[in-house]
């Protein structure tokens, strides 16, 4: 089943003002880049982004801050963004803010129609804010609901033509569960492959989830925290 | 006198057991990892989606593909594996990590925490910390005793944003260990020439002291 | 004339869309693989874990490791993929899936079905039906009119243990193809040669019969 | 962080009578099958075992019944073995049987530390008896519980010293899950491998999940419904 398309602007097509949209990422370990740079080119405003964190000034889901394209992120971390935090402070920005556990498995939920599920992450705090609370073994926990989107972008390492999709080290973190979650998933891969080159022991996401893929032309590939140690 | 943060991650890290997996979080906790005592074999697990996590990379070998929950450029040992963020957090939610270190900007008597919003002021989210000091069974605090104003952030009650209730069984500041229990702070040890009245005056919350406090032995 | 299993098999397979992910149940249901319209490509999902399911191993050639929901041996093609009995349930609960295609022993006219179940007779499980049917934008139930004893299968309502409710949308018999709509059967066709009047005389539930039923074309 | 137990009877040792098993496996495909032997042999009794089937009368779960060591079965599909059928009709064997993406979801969110969850599986059936059924987007769906269990016995194809797991195509099935949701997991692998030698970009179960790994002296892997074609 063949889910090639040619370029990012076929694979982004259908993308429109006001829909939600996952992406893929940790911090900018991970990220469509290919995509969000042309999310920027197609202009689309209003939209709701769910994503783990909101990338920096100028790089990552930063870019579609600059750009005022967002009008609502859903994430558990949004530090190392000024833009971000002047646009959530000042209020033109809404925020929500998630348990980073809660939003993994709030996703995983939404792609495997489980529409809710008790967790005991955030009892107590501002985040269990009207929703129920329950005991279980003498724990206090609170209903988290499922999350979906209109259209999810994740990135992977390879993939095949059937959309078959295989991650490098921590570079996986919310990609496959964000790929279970769209209604449309596209997926952007550094490597495209025929179908038969990927071990089906070892597919990470298989291409059931995924409706759309295609190679992206350049990845930068920034590091947020370069740490080293000398060699000697 | 008061330890350095190399001090705190050193005291923290005589905590570690053999086979425990460890959750630890940015900023000094990082550092526990270097003072892993002899003889214990611990598992650091990242829950951006990894175990086994080794050193960072010599200058010249950084994988962009290959980062900590502090979006540090790392490397893996030997049985390092990799997994989905919805796995790393099944195995913290499912208490498989035995420990977790983070710092913290208030703790309070009852073991609440609060380290992820300052309303107004700074809003950068919880990340992972909700879901870490819900689940895990043996958390610790690794932090300033007071903040930068020089007021105690270990209370009676917290004032900034609860990241969780009563979880926090261990505080580790330069200035000493306290443990939580019965819903007040013990006095177990205090750092190296550090007196008990010193301890007491930028304590604020109610912070039980026995007769003798001894040295912590680094 | 009547269908055989085949003639089952085949105009089921009339209902399959390129592009779409169909599983199969055991029994006349595996059978439709045999018989995809040309130019239409689809994908076998087995709920034990595989995506990609291809033909029966050749003699020697079997591997213990690779076996379908049915427990037969089986062979996978270029794409496939394997995983956990977790993820598996995911994509059908998930509605990934697109189309299924299972046996019944009943069927009722507001869509219950029931085939997993004789009271102290025959208890063998529900398997992943009951995940199949309460999760499928589409389930066609492929079985014979009636059963053994000659009694319908198609009911006002089952007398078995439900394996769901309300969910079946069509139903392809030896005799007939029945869509179930607003709380009533509806014939849509019929088996070559066969006459409304025996499809009538063999169905217990509500029937709606239109001027003209086409013959099925197979 | 080693896990490597000497054989089969140090990696069952403080398994008791009255224990709560979940063994892997689908079918016979899976199955560790050097553990269910090495169990019979232990003669432990009144046992609670979670897993999807329950072997056939002379091999898997079947042995186990053949000895009566079983209390009570909890399975989403019993059907192939006589000797199950003859003690459930008579009452000797008590049995809980689950819809299969029910259980494999309560094992998971046993070991994911989710005490429950809503799903629409079994609603209107009996499997929804006695339990909450709340509407979600318009459709019925019933609160399902975690499962856990005393000991969880695996069966991998490939294990390192560290108790990472690999599976070989669907003989995954049930055992990742399960792997999880044991508060000690024994994991029995075809072949033992040292820390290192898997790629730790396709590990299937982390060795977090996994207390115990042993290489099991013999495979039969028998095979339950030979089907094939001939040649041309």
């Amino acid at each position: 089943m063949n889910k090639v398309v040619k370029d990012v602007e076929q694979a982004l097509e259908g993308i429109q003002d006001g829909m939600t949209l996952m992406v893929g990422g940790f911090g900018l370990c991970g990220i469509p880049e290919n995509s969000i740079a042309h999310l920027v080119k197609m202009g689309v405003k209003n939209l709701t982004c769910i994503s783990n964190n909101a990338g920096v000034d100028d790089f990552g889901l930063g870019l579609l801050l600059q750009a005022k394209q967002v009008k609502k992120m859903i994430s558990s971390y949004v530090g190392e963004n000024d833009e971000f935090e002047r646009q959530m402070l000042s209020g033109e920005l809404e925020v929500e803010l998630i348990p980073q556990g809660s939003l993994a498995e709030r996703c995983r939920a939404g792609g495997a129609g489980i529409p809710a599920f008790f967790t005991p992450a955030g009892y107590g705090t501002e985040v269990a804010e009207g929703k129920e609370v329950r005991v279980f073994n003498g724990k206090p926990h609170i209903l988290e609901a499922a999350l979906t989107a209109d259209y999810a972008i994740v990135k992977a390492w390879k993939g095949d033509t059937e959309g078959n999709l295989v991650f490098k080290a921590t570079a996986r973190n919310f990609n496959p569960m964000m790929a279970m979650a769209g209604k449309i998933t596209i997926a952007e891969v550094e490597e495209l492959v025929p179908a038969g080159s990927l071990d089906p022991n070892f597919i990470h996401t298989p291409g059931i989830f995924v409706q759309r893929i295609f190679q992206g032309d350049s990845f930068e590939k920034r590091i947020e925290q370069r740490t080293v140690r000398s060699k000697n | 006198m008061a330890l350095d943060k190399t001090g705190i991650a050193k005291r923290i890290a005589q905590e570690l057991r053999d086979g425990w997996y460890v959750n630890l979080g940015i900023g000094i906790p990082t550092l526990v990892a270097n003072y892993i005592p002899e003889g214990i074999d611990v598992e650091f697990q990242s829950e951006n989606g990894i175990l086994g996590m080794g050193p960072f990379p010599f200058e010249g070998e950084e994988d962009p593909d290959l980062i900590n929950a502090g979006k540090q450029t790392i490397t893996v040992r030997n049985g390092a594996s990799f997994f989905d963020s919805a796995t790393s957090f099944a195995m913290i939610r499912g208490q498989h990590v035995q420990l977790t270190v983070l710092g913290a900007m208030e703790v309070s008597q009852n073991g609440d925490i609060a380290n992820w919003k300052i309303p107004g002021k700074m809003v950068k989210g919880m990340g992972g910390a909700m879901d870490l000091v819900a689940s895990a069974e043996n958390i610790i605090v690794a932090m300033m005793h007071s903040n930068k104003a020089g007021e105690s952030k270990i209370l009676k009650a917290c004032t900034l944003p609860l990241t969780g209730v009563g979880c926090v069984k261990k505080v580790v500041t330069e200035l000493a260990v306290l443990e939580i229990k019965d819903g007040k702070f013990h006095l177990i040890e205090r750092a190296p020439g550090v007196s008990v009245e010193e301890i007491i005056s930028k304590t604020e919350g109610d912070l039980v002291v026995p007769d003798v406090v001894p040295e912590m032995q680094l």
